[in-house]
């Protein structure tokens, strides 16, 4: 017998959950690709850096983490984020491409600054720890989430992170769209020498670029870490779910990295619910669901989502 | 004093060395043209001038300022438009394809303060009224022509003293051609100084004031337009 | 043989018997020297996967981000297959002790008594060590099968496509194949861990080490042989040309699906080596733990000494270990001033190593040399002559 | 050696190639010039099998034997003794020069992962290969750097290397692409110079080249070609007195 709330509950609020984490960790990882062109292995340490960032702004503010008040640290997440990501492109990625390193060289790079950025958050969360007695380690953001009578946290989470990606969404398409920054920004993705021909400061455009990528994925961090334990791994654990979600959006696309992100988050929730379960197969299966379906599109449509709209575009 | 003047200049890219001590000046308010076969360097030169090449020795003086050792956006903060080939060397266009007319217009309006941007704006939408109509299409669904106007207007954008212009008639049938001649005549017109590269050798020897012509690498003349006949013209680009 | 292969393996083969000798037998503390013993096995089994990887990413150009795809597929054919079959001949021994079949109910096997029951096959196995290196290197050959044959079927959707959805695809079933065979008891013990018997369990204490140091040494020595015989041949020289520009390649007629099939094939079986001795040297594994960390280790260890180089590799895999050695000799120390576990601050220096080198010194220590077949300054001077 | 009849190859609308004839002789040097567009490159790609013509057929004359080539993909073309450069040198920047010509020598028993271990099995081709890739450095000029990076060589002795590494591969008939742009003069006509002696030991050449000016004091025979039609044929003193060549420069 179909039962409504059960469906609800073990599946659509999970699913948009699981959906806006990788959806917002996808946006960013998206604008890496199409602005300077690297799959980048220390994406997920950003969300990580903005997890941590929410921390220790909380604990140094109110010594632990009150209902309500990981959004009074969402701007510092941001702001954490962004400063991590702008200096990883301006003082790793940029001076390589200006040496005309190839993709792979920069994919290496980028798990150099992947260690790099892990190395030093798990050494702060140990100063954190054993110098102040924060403990940080395997925390969840959980009880930071507002509070709102008759629903549970997950349907609260369900709904304020997707109201965040929305208003995410909207502010992108407002940048890209609506102001001359947008514009100068789209056209050095479109055409990067005619946008240096004609003056543009396409590195410029590109810092700028790494700054949003940051913010995006420090506030992405702060969703993770409701339903993640904490640690510095929250978001390398992540990672080869956030590529996966990527390259089925297309690589070409902020919007195809969304789609992406929320066929991860249905197709494991759909899969542990409708196929493992009934199955009787272990529920950590739900992870190589979407693992087969980047497998297929690499198969038939190597585009993926972004290509095969563009494709229908064209005919 | 002339606008531009070119002091034996030798450029390239990286180890590819292309331009051999090319010296020539640009007057105000003149249409000067370039001609020379494929491969000549005649890009090159223009790239050249734009801060888009390698430049070994020599200088590159407008209005009085070199800019030989300038950045793209200093030259054309000093008044030098460049509308490049299409596609140019890069292998790139020379519009965004997916941007709209109006936001090719407004992206090549970088540096330009908001109201002069705006003005510039709807001087260029004015020049080329079809361009207008067509505001608010992507420029990869315009036609060869209107994409060729859409690139010189975005030339226009920060009102160059000197504006350069590769190839603007290439693959655009005689008519379209012709267009846009009676456009780079309108420009010129209008106060700015024209330094056109054109494979349409009669022509532009029609509308140009001056004429310089390139053979591999190297001025074989330079001269006014008049004084340059095809037969001239035709002995110094079959280099004999 | 090329004379200059041979000279660099003499040289392998002396400084592994010096430092053997230095870790087995001198006069240097106990605690000591068990640390060399250990650092030696851990080196030869990374130097024999850092090597495969130098074929795949220094030679070819390959980005093989899928690396530790391998060692987990060498854990699973010694794990998961060969102990399995070591239990199957003993099967009738462990009935008549414990009352069970271990095969029969895999799941009771794996949660109660896999301990029990693998105690008792190594005291057999003890009894006949000619059927333990039976079991040694039949779990060594199938790993070499295995990886060889996964490492193209997972490679195959992405062969032709660039380089970046290659790597990200390698990257991807590696976790793919993990995360299927961890959660899948009857593989390895999924979330137990499958304990394997000893192959030389005749041999006790460090007289094991011994065993083991020397079979590992002998397999890199070979790999080395192997990967430096090939990448200074025709072969060698050929990989490279695609690497340096694959249009040219194509022009020239070589088939480059087809050498990178054959690259992945082999470097893939000798890194499932590696995974098999591994497996064998711990004498446990769990599937679960074999994450992409491993595969970033092994390109840091490559990049640090060297692309293009086998003796990069090498000098690589010793760098890393001497590092994390002494990062871990002056653990305690470091604790008290750093406040955290010092292996944090190996991942951050070894982070900003592979920067700094990527940035100032991108062909690593030892930097790559030009393929050396015959000699050519020979060649050179005889025409020389004829000229004359 | 090569003929090319009635070649069409149409893009959409846009017919690139209408009707081409052409004959490149043997143990000639036939040059093909022609305003940008005029599809010289096109042609090359529809003889060296990249493009497929929509009609028209590509014979190649060889040791008495006549091949339909029209259509056949880029390594059976190659395999028949055809190659090709590229405007922009694609070689092999982090071989050595020597290393770069072997790389494409043909049929190469040491390219099979199990032979590459077995010396024995290749050291002699290797040695037979080495001694012709040192008289091709020798011929063309580049045998004083054969153990030098390719990278580090001059933008004259990249398009050298080209050439040398086409006749590593066995060419019968080599077809450069633009040999001398981007090149000083002086080293220009060294290239040239080498054409000329190259073909001097019998290999038929087919060169496309803007830089007129200096291309006709080394070439046979010229073709001129504009809006995909041959206009002008003939010694290269002819064609370039040919009013109907100039006017293809000068009226676009």
């Amino acid at each position: 017998m179909f039962n409504m709330y059960d469906f609800l509950n073990n599946v659509v609020i999970p699913a948009i959950v699981y959906s806006n984490i990788y959806a917002l960790a996808s946006i960013g990882l998206t604008m890496t690709y199409i602005t300077t062109k690297i799959p980048s292995f220390a994406h997920g340490d950003l969300a990580a850096v903005g997890a941590y960032a929410t921390f220790y702004f909380l604990y140094f503010l109110f010594g632990g983490i009150k209902p309500g008040s990981v959004y009074l640290a969402m701007p510092i997440a941001a702001l954490a984020g962004a400063a991590v990501a702008y200096l990883s492109y301006i003082g790793v990625f940029k001076p390589m491409i200006r040496r005309g390193a190839s993709v792979t060289v920069l994919m290496i790079a980028s798990f150099g600054l992947h260690f790099l950025i892990f190395g030093i958050l798990a050494i702060l969360d140990s100063i954190a720890q054993t110098v102040y007695g924060w403990s940080t380690r395997n925390y969840s953001f959980s009880t930071g989430e507002v509070q709102i009578p008759g629903l549970t946290q997950s349907e609260v989470t369900a709904i304020t992170s997707s109201v965040v990606l929305l208003l995410i969404l909207a502010a992108l398409y407002y940048l890209l769209n609506r102001t001359k920054f947008g514009v100068v920004m789209r056209a050095s993705i479109d055409n990067a020498p005619l946008a240096r021909a004609l003056g543009i400061d396409v590195e410029r455009v590109y810092a700028i670029s790494w700054l949003i990528i940051g913010a995006v994925t420090g506030i992405a961090g702060i969703y993770m870490g409701m339903i993640f334990p904490v640690t510095e791994e929250l978001g390398w654990l992540r990672l080869p779910l956030i590529f996966v979600a990527v390259i089925v959006g297309g690589l070409s696309s902020i919007y195809g990295g969304v789609i992406g992100g929320y066929i991860v988050g249905w197709s494991m929730v759909l899969g542990f619910n409708y196929i493992l379960n009934p199955l009787n197969l272990p529920p950590e299966y739900q992870l190589a669901i979407p693992f087969a379906i980047v497998i297929a599109t690499l198969l038939l449509a190597p585009q993926g989502i972004a290509g095969l709209i563009a494709a229908r575009r064209r005919t | 004093m002339p606008l531009l003047k070119i002091s034996e200049l030798n450029a390239g890219y990286g180890k590819f060395h292309v331009l051999n001590g090319i010296s020539l000046e640009v007057e105000r308010g003149e249409i000067a043209v370039l001609l020379g076969p494929n491969g000549a360097g005649k890009s090159t030169l223009l790239n050249a001038i734009a801060g888009l090449a390698t430049i070994y020795s020599g200088s590159i003086v407008v209005d009085g300022k070199d800019i030989t050792r300038s950045s793209p956006s200093e030259i054309q903060k000093i008044g030098v438009g460049y509308v490049m080939q299409s596609p140019n060397n890069f292998g790139t266009p020379n519009i965004f394809p997916e941007l709209t007319v109006r936001e090719n217009l407004v992206a090549a309006s970088v540096g330009v303060p908001q109201d002069a941007a705006e003005k510039a704006l709807e001087e260029a939408l004015g020049l080329f009224p079809k361009l207008k109509e067509l505001q608010n299409r992507k420029a990869k669904f315009l036609s060869g022509g209107e994409r060729q106007m859409l690139a010189i207007s975005m030339g226009l954008m920060k009102r160059p003293k000197l504006l350069m212009l590769d190839e603007p008639t290439a693959g655009l049938a005689p008519k379209v051609a012709s267009d846009v001649f009676s456009a780079i005549r309108s420009i010129r017109d209008m106060g700015i100084t024209i330094l056109l590269v054109e494979q349409n050798a009669r022509k532009a020897l029609e509308i140009g004031d001056r004429a310089f012509v390139m053979v591999t690498g190297r001025l074989r003349y330079s001269g006014p337009a008049k004084e340059l006949d095809e037969e001239k013209l035709g002995r110094l680009i079959m280099g004999q | 043989m090329i004379r200059d292969v041979l000279a660099k393996t003499v040289a392998l083969v002396i400084a592994l018997v010096v430092v053997g000798a230095l870790a087995f037998a001198s006069p240097l503390p106990k605690d000591v020297r068990v640390l060399l013993q250990n650092i030696e096995v851990y080196i030869a089994i990374y130097g024999i996967y850092v090597i495969s990887l130098n074929l795949e990413v220094g030679y070819l150009g390959l980005p093989q981000f899928g690396k530790v795809m391998f060692l987990l597929i060498g854990a699973i054919a010694v794990g998961g297959i060969a102990t399995k079959l070591v239990l199957l001949i003993y099967q009738n021994a462990i009935f008549k002790a414990m009352g069970a079949y271990p095969l029969a109910k895999i799941s009771d096997y794996c949660m109660y008594y896999q301990y029990s029951v693998t105690s008792l096959v190594n005291q057999m196995l003890a009894q006949n060590p000619a059927l333990g290196l039976g079991y040694f290197l039949f779990g060594v050959a199938l790993a070499m099968v295995l990886s060889a044959g996964l490492g193209v079927l997972f490679a195959y959707p992405a062969i032709r496509l660039r380089e970046d959805y290659l790597g990200i695809l390698l990257l991807v079933s590696g976790e793919f194949l993990r995360v299927v065979t961890y959660y899948a008891t009857p593989v390895a013990c999924g979330v137990n861990g499958a304990v394997i018997p000893d192959p030389f369990a005749w041999a006790l204490g460090e007289t094991r080490t011994l065993v083991y140091f020397i079979a590992t040494s002998a397999f890199l020595i070979a790999t080395f042989l192997v990967f430096d015989a090939i990448g200074n041949s025709p072969f060698g020289r050929a990989l490279r040309a695609i690497r340096d520009s694959e249009t040219a390649a194509a022009v020239f007629g070589k088939d480059i699906v087809k050498f990178r099939i054959r690259v992945l094939a082999f470097a893939s079986a000798f890194a499932g080596l590696a995974g098999a001795l591994l497996a064998y040297y711990f004498d446990y594994t769990i599937l679960g733990t074999y994450l992409p960390i491993y595969t970033f280790i092994g390109w840091t260890m490559l990049i640090l000494g060297g692309l293009g180089n086998n003796v990069g590799a090498i000098v690589g895999v010793v760098v890393y270990y001497i590092v994390q050695t002494l990062l871990d000799i002056y653990k305690n120390s470091l604790q008290a001033v750093l406040h955290a576990d010092p292996t944090y601050l190996a991942y951050a220096i070894f982070g900003l190593a592979i920067i700094l080198v990527l940035m100032y010194r991108p062909q690593g220590i030892v930097p790559e040399k030009p393929v050396k077949t015959i000699d050519l300054n020979k060649v050179r001077e005889r025409i020389q002559r004829k000229i004359k | 050696m090569l003929e090319i009849k009635g070649i069409v190859k149409q893009f959409g609308a846009f017919r690139a190639l209408d009707g081409v004839d052409m004959t490149i002789e043997r143990g000639k040097v036939t040059l093909l010039i022609g305003p940008n567009g005029s599809g010289k490159t096109t042609l090359i790609n529809v003889v060296t099998g990249v493009y497929k013509p929509e009609a028209g057929r590509v014979y190649f004359h060889d040791d008495g034997k006549t091949l339909d080539i029209t259509g056949w993909p880029p390594h059976k073309v190659f395999a028949q003794g055809i190659v090709r450069t590229f405007q922009i040198p694609q070689i092999f920047q982090k071989l050595t020069v020597m290393e770069n010509l072997l790389a494409v020598a043909r049929g190469q028993a040491g390219e099979g992962v199990l032979n590459a271990m077995r010396e024995g099995r290749w050291a002699k081709q290797e040695e037979e290969l080495a001694e012709r890739a040192f008289e091709i450095l020798d011929l063309v000029g580049l045998g004083d750097v054969w153990d030098r990076y390719a990278y580090s060589l001059s933008a004259g002795q990249m398009k050298l290397l080209e050439l040398a590494r086409a006749l590593m591969a066995g060419a019968k008939l080599i077809i450069l692409d633009e040999p001398i742009a981007g090149i000083p003069i002086a080293q220009a006509h060294a290239i040239f110079q080498t054409i000329r002696d190259v073909n001097a030991k019998g290999v038929t050449f087919w060169v496309v080249e803007h830089r007129i000016d200096i291309a006709f004091k080394y070439v046979d025979y010229v073709y001129a070609m504009a809006s995909g039609r041959v206009i002008s044929q003939g010694a290269p003193d002819a064609v370039a007195k040919d009013p109907k060549v100039i006017e293809s420069y000068i009226g676009g």
